[in-house]
């Protein structure tokens, strides 16, 4: 009975959140808020409308990514995959043309290539992380090289592209969209809502958690960490595999230059949203705001041209590393 | 508004030759924004084809350009993004490595990289005996490397020159250092390098240096680094030759462009800046002092 | 003995560590619907037996058998799916998930494709008000405090709807207080035909709540017995295989009257506020109050891991103290009440951990391994730290050895002002008695100390003078004749101890 | 009194270590012997000479890499660093010709420019992320922006070049050395021997593997934790310093194209040597044979020409991905 004067209130912890939760969205609006000042075009549905829909091929990748990193996993390969199954998707179309000839049908097998080698990749990685207990680091950096140097040397050296009458097919689907929404706009916000219910709502999400913090923890209560493991390497591939079916058509070709650093840009993506890099917390709609800050950084510094375009690096690391101050802004205790 | 917008789009400077194309845009910008305060101009570097096509979209949406002027950072990726551009009625001047579809672009100011190698292999074939051994060194895996290969490996046909063994050193100085250090440890007798590029040729003679190696008999290297052309022009027997492929070619297409801006005529049609062989007699017309390449 | 069929038994097991066995030929039988109590010294292999029930680990040689049926577990959810739950000496939780996250862990319920988190944030709060503990259960577990944290590993337990509840010692962090309310979840368990088994180092509650007490030393079982046939007194004596004498032992020495640690209005936002007290060469000062109280974190803020305001005199001197390492280098040394997360490096060795506080002196300025091992070797012996393998990893030790090893980490740092939090937490009744010796020679020698402990007997016993805080604030001093339990309760609680001040 | 009973025999340990010892270094073993079959001349002395001397720079680094990663840090920012290094200590050294003319002393002053500003450098990313309390993969990629954005505007986007003359005096600190072993080899091996020893013996070490394996209970031993955190990552930036004192005479310039990767490249011979990427516990010699792991598949690629050159990568990530299995052959238990 008199345990209730002993617990006391527990007041601080709402507090605790908020700074921490408003954190990355303060620093998207002071974005947005320069942004706007610097140049009027700035909010334009056109400008708008590019950035989101640039934002989607990384968003997509890092919703995924945010589930590997919350189980306490890293995935370095994702720039090189994309590429590869650009690759491979535009070799597949193409191939296909002469039987199948241009229309929806092809387009389709193309996407399904797309999502199989994703799925393929990403299972690639889990099962070696997973089962042959290698660093994710080093698995994946492997990986990396891997892909990078398969995707050379199918476009020998040079571009793959896509037969150009099939790119007219496949154009609208990253140009177009529905009630003046593009699709990669709109597939970014449907892979960003059902991420955050997946890791919210879901028995996934919280194994994943779980893993990440502690994954003996995990497997003494009866989850199947090695399942778990993998599936969130393979739910990255497949994602990669969906950012590529958008990507393909924004540029109609692949070639070693593809993706290049993403795998940089969409960790830091999630870290910036609150994901803690070493595992056990994860928050998908903060991934999204991460991706939404990186992306405007680049837009608004060609909205202007005070400074030199050298420096631009620079400035991005600037940024990064202050909307990170930003969330973090009170010191941890303890 | 008065003010005339051109927006520049051009690789950033992973490279030397890079580096220089890089600087000669921002000294052409500088320059032209003095001359015409009417022109209003945005430098975007891009470390990658899809940022490039992000930069020009920006462009487009927030700055309201009248003209761009573009080097691709790949024919393919960008040939869509610049079109969508040209049919919003933009001027669109295409910058050293062609669309691959005709007829998008305004102006064209074109490098000739399938002339590059063709006038490195032609030097080659002069200057080597029949079965002399040589090694290459590539570029970064591009199109523009195989284009240059491709000419190189035209032109040497047929002239008994044989190559040992063609190997990326990526337009820089650390990996060709690097790959040239081996091809010496596994190739007893090398008659001549084609280091492709000036960057590389610097990695390349560092090597042959400290192997303390007297086979080779010369270094042809490429783009005239002002280094490079200096020492060819001061009669270095290692480096007689140097062939052009000058990064200056944006300053002329922004020049051009914006001269198009300002008067009523516009400039429009194809410059191919072909490559041109430098020898000690000529180096001197190449020599730039200034230019940070 | 009992004709019924045992719900689990244990037949001819052993079991090895590499080349060590720790388990020689173990037989127990758990029978529905009785408490079967689990005893013997740090190291004797409690732990080990129960990991084995509960499938965590396998035996090298022997039988398991369910209900009489022979089984082989290759993993905890095979016992689980059998009605086999374990509640872990070193706590099972993730502690970046919440509690009722931790609860669910693995089981959690779903509506549909969904997790129904309404239903599961109900049966958290049922649970834990059924274990009278008012976590939150939406806090992170990292935030909560030990014993919160026990008694969420229990809940968890008892969610699991167990035919055999193992329980590998339970209370250990827990206070008379809360001990009880886990008896009374017990006593509920036995009646539904639950067998338990339990170990605790606390004989008087062995003795209270079991049917049956087995008792292990150096890997075998050397007795197994009705309760009622035994006393705490000759439970100590099997375990240790001598006879004990008096626990506590008697104070000699003299208490000087110089004034080595004066606190002045000391606050830790959010745990304690305006604490004073002073304390003097040579004296054992008690710390005692409910769980919660905050006599930790008034600890911790008086050596500078938690940030702290008021005034602290070291031998007269003011001194700011920021951090431990400014506490160390003025003598002052605070000895963790948590020793898996903030006390050793559980995957380093022994050595590494005993001189990590002291390391400087080993440093001239190479580390002198030798002198390292001297010293390993001295805390072996003062200790009697029971370790198969010298070489081996603290996380490796069993529990009560671990803790042996903290204290004597913390002792290796030559301390002058020592405090030390549940300095005997899972420490057998034989060790206790070394340390408690051992604390009186520290004071005898000049040494001051300050014990916070949840055992009441320990404070009284220990002590020369306790202190009672309630809700981050000294409630009351006792010592002399007024040490007694029921003082100490009363100010504890907030019922004062003089009638005078009684507001109730 | 009964402790001497329970105590005895620690025989496994010494097997235990074998097999995770033995991994790199049969690696390393199985490459050479490769090498040494595909090539006669790999085992020539010159050969030998190269691979080492270039080895040199990635190698310093990364002994200073696996302080950081053993204290549970991460440092993305070396390669960058080492570039931003480089072009400094040749603009102070081009800039002081003139007054101080061509000799030792000004090389002398350039190196020590170069051990200042790496000294910062390492300074400014520890403490960000000691008393900042940002994570180190954020600081990290912000500053390996930055670094490499301002070298890139120090250079006016090409190439810093060491005076010409400066060059043939700096020169021999690359290509000579003493008893025909060249100073980047000798100084490699300084680094190592010093860095292994300071890993094993000294308290320092011991206090990285404590706060990487749980810096909660170092603190609660005294350790002054953000301390030694900071001193990891000032070691780290003083070695990138030393690194580029051996880079510049080799080429004599410095470009934004030095140093690429060399981040991943440090990182990835730290982890195949052995060390966590988690942190807690670091092995020195473990990187050195990383790193030379990493610099022979380079160097037999270029030796022989069984594949394509755009396979390279694929190549070195399968070996990179088998280096490791080698070495974690045997299954962890529980
Ligand atoms: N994973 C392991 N590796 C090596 N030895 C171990 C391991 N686990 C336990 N041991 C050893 O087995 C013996 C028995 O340990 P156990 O934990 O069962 O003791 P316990 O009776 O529970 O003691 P305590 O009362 O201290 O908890 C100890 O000597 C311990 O060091
Ligand atoms: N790391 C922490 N972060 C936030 N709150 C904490 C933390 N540790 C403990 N608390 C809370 O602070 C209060 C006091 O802590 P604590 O239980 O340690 O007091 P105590 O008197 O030292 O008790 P005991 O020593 O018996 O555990 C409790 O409400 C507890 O839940
Ligand atoms: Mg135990
Ligand atoms: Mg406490």
């Amino acid at each position: 009975m008199s345990t209730a004067e002993t617990t006391s209130a527990p007041t601080q912890a709402p507090r605790k959140i908020n700074i921490q939760v408003l954190g990355p969205i303060i620093a998207l609006v002071v974005l947005v808020i320069v942004g706007a000042l610097m140049n009027s075009n700035f909010l334009s549905y056109a400008n708008v409308t590019n950035v989101l829909a640039r934002s989607a091929f990384i968003g997509i990748i890092a919703v995924g990514m945010t589930f590997v990193i919350t189980a306490g996993g890293l995935d370095l390969s994702v720039g090189s995959m994309a590429a590869f199954i650009a690759g491979l998707m535009i070799l597949v179309m193409n191939y296909l043309l002469p039987s199948m000839g241009n229309g929806v049908p092809i387009i389709l097998v193309g996407m399904l290539a797309a999502l199989v080698a994703g799925l393929a990749a990403g299972f690639l990685n889990g099962f070696l992380i997973t089962n042959m207990r290698i660093e994710a680091f080093i698995v994946t950096l492997g990986t990396m090289g891997i892909y990078r140097s398969l995707v050379t040397w199918l476009a020998d050296g040079g571009t793959l592209s896509l037969d150009f009458g099939l790119r007219q097919t496949y154009r609208p689907v990253y140009y177009e969209g529905i009630l003046g929404i593009s699709w990669p706009i709109i597939i970014f916000a449907l892979v960003a809502i059902a991420g955050e219910i997946v890791m919210r709502k879901t028995a996934f999400g919280r194994y994943c958690a779980a893993i990440g913090s502690n994954d003996q923890v995990a497997r003494y209560s009866s989850v199947d960490v090695g399942r778990v493991r993998i599936l969130t390497y393979i739910l990255l591939g497949v994602l990669v595999g969906v950012a590529t079916i958008m990507y393909v058509p924004r540029l109609g070709s692949a070639s070693s230059s593809t993706g290049v650093l993403w795998e940089l840009e969409a960790i830091a993506a999630v870290i910036i949203g609150g994901t803690m890099l070493k595992g056990g917390f994860g928050r998908v709609w903060g991934t999204v705001v991460g991706v939404l800050i990186l992306s405007l950084i680049g837009n608004i510094l060609n909205l202007t041209d005070f400074v030199s375009p050298y420096l631009n690096g620079a400035i991005q690391g600037v940024i990064i590393i202050l909307a990170v101050i930003l969330q973090r802004g009170r010191k941890a205790e303890g | 508004q008065d003010t005339t917008v051109i927006g520049v789009s051009i690789p950033a400077a992973t490279h030397g030759w890079a580096g220089g194309m890089n600087f000669h845009a921002q000294e052409a910008v500088d320059r032209l924004e003095e001359v015409y305060p009417e022109l209003d101009f945005v430098l975007a570097t891009a470390g990658d084809p899809s940022e490039q096509v992000s930069d020009i979209e920006d462009m487009v949406a927030t700055r309201g350009i009248s003209a761009l002027v573009v080097l691709p950072f790949e024919s393919e990726p960008l040939t869509g993004p610049v079109a969508n551009v040209a049919n919003q009625g933009v001027w669109v001047t295409v910058v050293d490595r062609g669309l691959s579809q005709e007829g998008i672009e305004d102006l064209y100011v074109a490098g000739d990289n399938t002339g590059f190698g063709q006038v490195s292999g032609e030097y080659m074939a002069e200057n080597l005996d029949e079965g002399a051994q040589i090694v290459a060194l590539r570029g970064i895996p591009t199109t523009i490397d195989n284009e240059r290969v491709a000419g190189f490996e035209q032109a040497i046909e047929g002239s008994g020159i044989e190559v040992l063994e063609m190997e990326h050193g990526n337009w820089n100085r650390d990996d060709s250092f690097t790959v040239m250090q081996d091809f010496l440890s596994k190739y007893p007798q090398i008659d001549a390098v084609w280091a492709s590029d000036d960057d590389m040729a610097v990695g390349v003679l560092a090597a042959i240096e400290a192997a303390g190696r007297e086979d080779i008999q010369f270094v042809l290297g490429g783009a005239g680094m002002k280094e490079m052309i200096q020492r060819t022009m001061e009669g270095d027997e290692m480096i007689p030759a140097n062939v052009t492929y000058p990064p200056a070619m944006i300053a002329t297409a922004i020049e051009l462009t914006a001269v198009g801006m300002v008067s009523s005529a516009p400039v429009s049609g194809q410059f191919t800046i072909g490559s041109v062989l430098v020898t000690e007699e000529n180096a001197e017309d190449y020599y730039y002092p200034d230019s940070p390449f | 003995m009992t004709s019924a069929t045992a719900a689990l038994s244990l037949e001819g097991i052993d079991r090895s560590f590499g080349p060590v066995q720790v388990l020689f030929g173990v037989a127990i039988d758990l029978f529905p619907g009785e408490v079967h109590a689990l005893i013997g010294e740090n190291g004797a292999g409690k732990s080990t037996t129960m990991k084995i029930m509960g499938g965590y680990l396998s035996p090298s040689h022997g039988t398991v058998s369910v209900g009489g049926e022979p089984v082989r577990f290759r993993s905890s959810d095979e016992a689980e799916a059998q009605g086999i739950v374990m509640i872990h000496q070193e706590f099972n939780l993730a502690e970046d998930l919440t509690v009722e996250e931790n609860v669910f862990l693995g089981h959690e319920l779903r509506k549909g494709l969904f997790l129904d988190k309404k239903a599961m944030r109900e049966e958290t709060v049922a649970l834990l008000d059924r274990l009278d503990c008012r976590v939150d259960p939406k806090a992170r577990v990292r935030d909560i405090s030990t014993p919160d944290k026990q008694m969420v590993e229990i809940a968890k337990a008892l969610r699991r709807d167990a035919r055999v509840l193992i329980m590998d010692e339970p209370t250990a962090v827990l206070t008379n207080r809360e001990a009880e309310v886990l008896f009374e979840q017990v006593d509920r368990l036995r009646s539904q035909g639950v067998a338990l088994l339990f170990t605790s180092h606390k004989l008087d509650e062995v003795k209270r709540i079991s049917d049956r007490v087995t008792v292990m030393r150096d890997g075998h079982v050397v007795e197994s017995r009705p309760t009622s046939e035994l006393t705490a007194d000759s439970m100590a004596e099997a375990m240790v295989g001598r006879e004990l004498s008096n626990l506590f032992p008697k104070r000699s020495a003299e208490i000087s009257s110089d004034i080595a640690l004066k606190v002045s209005n000391l606050t830790v936002p959010g745990h304690a506020t305006d604490v004073s007290f002073e304390l003097r060469r040579g004296e054992v000062l008690g710390l005692s109050g409910l769980i919660g109280s905050g006599r930790t974190e008034t600890m911790e803020g008086l050596v500078g891991l938690r940030s702290h305001e008021g005034t602290v005199e070291i031998d007269g001197e003011a001194v700011k103290i920021t951090s431990p390492r400014d506490a160390q280098s003025r003598g002052l040394v605070y000895l963790t009440e948590d020793r898996k997360s903030r006390g050793l490096v559980l995957n380093m060795g022994l050595r590494e951990n005993l001189t990590l506080q002291s390391l400087p002196r080993f440093a001239k300025p190479f580390l002198d391994q030798k002198a390292e091992e001297e010293a390993l070797d001295k805390a072996i012996k003062d200790f009697d730290i029971r370790a198969p393998d010298r070489s081996m990893k603290a996380g490796n030790l069993s529990g009560g050895n671990q803790q042996k090893l903290l204290v004597a980490k913390i002792m290796l740092a030559e301390p002058r002002i020592v405090i030390i939090d549940e300095p005997t937490r899972g420490i057998d009744i034989g060790t206790k008695q070394q340390i408690y010796e051992f604390i009186h020679h520290l004071a005898a020698e000049g040494v001051s100390v300050i014990v916070i402990s949840s055992e009441m007997t320990e404070v009284i016993g220990l002590a020369d003078r306790i202190i009672v805080m309630r809700q981050g604030r000294v409630a009351g001093e006792v010592s002399g004749a007024e040490k007694t339990e029921d003082a100490i309760v009363r100010l504890a609680m907030g019922l004062g101890a003089r009638e005078t001040e009684t507001t109730a």
